[in-house]
């Protein structure tokens, strides 16, 4: 059931990277290489990877571009998907923010998509989803009060659990309070 | 869409319903602006009780994190604390005894009714009816009485460990959960006649606050939100963990989109409960509650793993990422109610403050659970 | 002429003492009914049976800061407590408790409860006006609206009975109602309209009372999960105080009307009982009445305001004009 | 960050020119046995707040059930939960509104010291309500249990009236 899912998810997503960005390879490191493929591999380019659902608790595994980002959310959301989180992950070594979209379907074929893109430290901004997703908001401004990460054309992009006024991002790694 | 309110120079006016106000249930604060009794539009601020669980998940080690959980949500405390074990340990490759296994089933199940009742309780207290809360509390005492009996406190357990239970239980606690499965559901009947079948109640509750499929998805609603809009979703049927799958319940779904079938999914789900723990304790299998090589240290490989589970409250999930340390590189909690709470905004527009309110009842809210 | 106005201030301050002894302790009574209905004690530490209790909170509350917010419109926020307890202690210096117990029978007794009844509902308008906070507000616009409707119906019902009686002194009204359950109004089987539309006048008239007094489920003005206390939301100390003594005053009230208009007074409801003293049976039958009050509070959710207009506007306002209708028929027919 | 300058009347509260001792003693009995709390429930003490409130544990034995949602009526904040620097000054505003004598209870470890919640680096909560408000009682526990709060009242109502309502069981014991 979950392979039969996983197929039809993934011809729904992949022609997306490939048709966008030819200039990656076309065969993305597709292998079983669940064990821990970051530490070595560097920065992992971008494309679509299908996880083990037993180890990672997602089938669909796909980073794309700034750029892409809403092209890859709209054919998740005509897939009718529903949005489960956004969040950040600051990695201050490679001086990237990582945002990571969750996406899973109301239905008893499971498929749970995890879209991530990246973004420089110095000048984190990401294109919003509220347009597609009316839910990404709250999730959106939540990232922005622990990241800092601009959410372009987000309607009301002030602190939502912080205080209205604060100027601090308390999940960077670099935060001193 | 939840956009900011302004003050505006014509009939309306702005209300603030909390931060301190009975039917936001902690301190939650919408913004409306009113016309007369209707609200134009509405705002919700939250944040008030921002405590930090995602800061401390990456600042404490495994175990140390533990207690969070069952502070995050504290009616609902084991499912949760069962959601962060499960990532971890498939993180961590633990395996779990059986009996383990089972034995959170039970405590999971247990704690979702006593969340449950007392969401019942509030639920009714929001549309004026009092005697509803005592009924459903004292209902709520015996499952704390026997889950204090195992774990040690009434509300924030702590009582899940990375491969296994902190304590086993023992016939006595059998005993007493088979007592109070039959005497639960004869409060399930008085509830009926007191409360479901009453005429008021149902007159406030048919056709209140209308939540449409599309509307569920966009904002990634579950629990009794998404399958009183006529869902089938539940993440212990669709994507199953622990041993559910090894268990015969249903789904209750209703179609009807309003309040009135929120309350009764929620309604059904303790008689679907109730018989998760019935067939729990009869197939209980005897054997350890930890396994024999438990690590000391629990080091996760490097990683970003995801573990969803159903609690109380609806689709709870845990992100973590792991760079192989002793504490986590980043834990996201995705709470359930964060998600059901932000269509409040878009949903109660046009309504009278007395429905939207109603509305905010069904929606079964724990704030802190909202902020983390 | 001093002797009757001795007679009247006599009758005042008894008046005063039964409004505020029967407020204080129906106090008691809704607690230790809750805690009865909700399979609890309630409070039974202070004193037998928590007997001090209502005391002690008064005391507590007259020795409590007065508070003023800032802004409020002085003259009516103090005045508004005092209009709403006034009028209360007002209409009970026309009750008949028994054939000799009544402070001042007048021929109009009737009316003058009503008139009074509806100057009530101007000092929660006031309460919510001056106070100037939204939900106080809100709660008074409410409190108003619901007042208007339901006295209609209310007084409609009661001019039904006034037709068969004849007389708005509420003595007679009670002496035309004989001896016996028959003959009261609720069930006029013997009287000279056989109108047996009666028994849905009394419910009618109960429910009015019920929303007249602000009482669950038509507690809208100060529905506590909408509007945090309504009304009074800004009063606190003595000011509350008299807000509640006032509700619990009115419940009494509506319970003697309702008593006097359909349950035959101080007449026993078997003639063989009249040994019992009348002001026996009359007490008894209000005490009936506001258990009856308690119980559904405790029992019943609250309304909508929408769902409260309609069932007077749409339901209870033509049934009772119909009933008006019937009664005056019968009446012209026997 | 978070604060807001809310203006706080600091100047006491004019007490009477002639002081009746026994009228004193008499009156502060009665507000002894009649504390009613604030309707404010933070975080996860404050479910434990409405179990005592419930069946079982029942307040209202001690007159103390009326949990009145304005503050103007109320006579004890019961501060059950972790105050956040978002919520403070709405928990000082609350507690100005209430109307003298008024008395502050902190419930449960968050709101005595920060609880778990206090550690180095934290950037969200304050550390325990006596930061900014008088406490008079402090309650114990994550949560404290019903039995608790219940004790607490009682010690509140020692600590009003100067009246024990029980005699202290140690104390005859040691004696």
């Amino acid at each position: 059931m979950i392979a039969e899912t996983t197929k039809k998810a993934l011809q729904a997503l992949f022609p997306e990277p490939a048709a966008a960005v030819e200039e990656i390879p076309a065969s993305p490191e597709t292998e079983e290489a669940d064990k821990a493929p970051k530490k070595e591999a560097g920065p992992r380019p971008n494309g679509v990877i299908e996880r083990d659902y037993a180890v990672h608790g997602y089938h669909l595994d796909a980073q794309v571009a700034v750029d892409q980002l809403i092209d890859a959310v709209n054919i998740v959301d005509q897939n009718e998907f529903f949005i489960e989180t956004i969040t950040g992950v600051d990695w201050i070594k490679e001086g990237e923010f990582e945002v990571i979209y969750d996406f899973s379907r109301y239905d008893f074929e499971v498929c749970r998509v995890v879209i991530r893109t990246r973004v420089p430290r110095d000048n984190p901004q990401v294109p919003t989803i509220t347009g597609i997703y009316a839910g990404a908001n709250w999730h959106e401004r939540e990232t922005h009060d622990f990241f800092g990460i601009k959410f372009e054309g987000h309607p009301h992009l002030i602190p939502l659990l912080l205080p209205e006024d604060a100027d601090f991002h308390p999940l960077r790694k670099d935060f001193k309070p | 869409m939840s956009k900011p309110i302004e003050l505006r120079p014509d009939e309306t006016f702005v209300v603030n319903v909390g931060p301190q106000h009975p039917a936001t249930h902690g301190v939650l604060r919408v913004k409306m602006r009113m016309d007369g009794e209707y609200i134009v539009e509405a705002e919700t601020v939250i944040g008030y009780i921002h405590r930090m669980h995602e800061k401390m998940g990456e600042l404490k080690t495994y175990p140390q994190f533990l207690m969070n959980l069952s502070r995050m949500d504290y009616l609902g405390a084991m499912g949760y604390c069962h959601g962060h074990v499960l990532c971890v340990e498939k993180a961590a490759g633990i395996e779990v005894p059986e009996r383990a296994e089972y034995i959170r089933v039970i405590m999971v199940e247990l704690n979702r009714i006593a969340s449950h009742l007392f969401w019942f309780g509030a639920f009714v207290m929001d549309l004026g009816g009092f005697s509803p809360l005592m009924y459903a509390l004292q209902d709520r005492e015996y499952i704390l009485d026997m889950m204090e009996s195992v774990t040690g406190s009434r509300l924030t357990y702590c009582y899940f460990r990375f491969g296994g239970l902190y304590n086993d239980i023992d016939d006595e606690f059998i005993a007493a959960a088979r007592r109070f499965i039959p005497r639960m559901r004869k409060s399930m009947a008085k509830y009926e006649k007191l409360v479901t079948g009453n005429v008021i109640f149902r007159k406030r509750l048919e056709g209140n606050a209308f939540l449409s499929k599309e509307v569920c998805r966009k904002y990634g609603a579950s629990s009794a939100v998404a399958r009183g809009s006529g869902i089938n979703f539940d993440v212990r049927k669709n994507e199953p963990y622990s041993v559910y799958p090894e268990f015969n319940f249903d789904i209750p779904v209703f179609h009807e989109c309003d309040s009135l079938a929120r309350y009764n999914v929620r309604m059904a789900e303790i008689e679907q409960s109730l018989r998760i723990v019935e067939q729990a304790l009869d197939k209980l299998p005897d054997g350890p509650i930890m396994p024999a090589k438990a690590p000391k240290i629990i080091k996760p490989n490097a990683g970003d793993y995801y573990q969803a589970v159903e609690t109380a409250r609806g689709s709870f999930g845990v992100r973590l990422v792991s760079d192989g340390g002793k504490t986590p590189y980043r834990l996201k909690l995705r709470s359930p109610t964060y998600s059901n709470m932000h269509l409040f905004d878009e949903t109660c527009t046009g309504m009278m403050i007395m429905d939207a309110l109603a509305f905010m009842g069904s929606l079964d809210l724990v704030i802190p659970e909202i902020d983390r | 002429m001093s002797l009757t106005l001795l007679n009247v201030i006599f009758a005042v301050v008894v008046a005063i003492a039964f409004a505020a002894l029967n407020a204080a302790y129906l106090v008691w009574a809704e607690r230790r009914g809750a805690g009865r209905i909700q399979r609890r004690p309630g409070p039974n530490i202070n004193g037998p049976f928590g007997l001090f209790q209502p005391p002690l909170d008064g005391l507590k509350l007259m020795a409590k800061q007065l508070t003023i917010p800032g802004g409020a419109d002085k003259i009516l926020f103090v005045a508004a407590p005092v209009l709403s307890m006034f009028p209360a202690i007002m209409s009970f210096v026309t009750i008949p408790f028994s054939e000799m117990i009544v402070a001042h029978n007048m021929n109009v007794g009737l009316l003058m409860i009503f008139a009074f009844a509806s100057s009530g509902s101007m000092a929660l308008l006031f309460a919510g006006w001056s106070s100037r906070n939204k939900y106080a507000m809100m709660s008074a616009v409410r409190s108003v609206s619901q007042a208007v409707a339901y006295e209609i119906p209310m007084l409609i019902t009661a001019i039904t009975i006034v037709l068969m009686t004849g007389t708005m002194d509420l003595m007679e009204i009670v002496r035309q109602q004989g001896p016996s359950i028959l003959h009261w109004n609720i069930f006029p089987l013997l009287t000279n309209s056989h109108n047996l539309l009666m028994p849905f006048s009394f419910l009618i008239f109960f429910t009015c009372t019920l929303a007249e007094t602000n009482r669950a489920p038509f507690d809208l003005g100060e529905a506590e999960s909408e509007l945090v206390a309504g009304f009074h939301i800004e009063y606190g100390s003595m000011g509350f105080g008299l807000f509640f003594m006032a509700e619990y005053a009115n419940i009494v009230i509506g319970s003697c009307l309702t008593t006097i208009l359909f349950l035959g007074g101080w007449h026993p409801p078997l003639p063989f009982l009249g040994f019992i003293p009348g002001v026996v049976w009359f007490l008894l039958k209000i005490y009936i009445l506001i258990a009856t009050f308690i119980w559904i509070r405790w029992t019943f959710p609250r309304t909508t305001i929408y769902g409260l207009l309609n069932l007077s506007w749409k339901i209870l306002i033509p049934i009772s004009l119909f009933n008006l209708l019937l009664t005056a028929g019968l009446l012209k027919v026997f | 960050m978070g604060a807001q300058n809310i203006p706080t009347i600091n100047e006491p509260v004019p007490s009477s020119i002639v002081q009746f001792a026994a009228a004193d003693k008499l009156i502060n009995i009665c507000r002894a046995n009649s504390l009613w709390p604030l309707t404010f429930g933070i975080a996860c003490c404050a479910i434990e707040m409405m179990a005592t409130g419930c069946a079982r544990f029942d307040m209202s034995r001690f007159g103390a059930e009326v949990f009145r949602p304005s503050p103007r009526q109320s006579d004890v904040m019961i501060v059950a939960g972790t105050i956040t620097k978002k919520m403070m000054p709405g928990i000082k505003t609350l507690y100005d509104q209430m109307p003298e004598p008024k008395w502050v209870m902190a419930l449960g470890n968050c709101a005595i010291s920060g609880g778990p919640f206090a550690f180095e680096g934290q950037y969200s909560i304050v550390l325990g309500a006596d930061e900014f408000l008088p406490v008079d009682i402090y309650v114990p526990g994550c949560p404290p249990r019903p039995e608790a709060l219940l004790q607490g009242i009682i010690e509140l109502e020692h600590k009003v009236s100067g009246w024990k309502r029980w005699k202290d069981p140690e104390a005859s014991i040691r004696s």
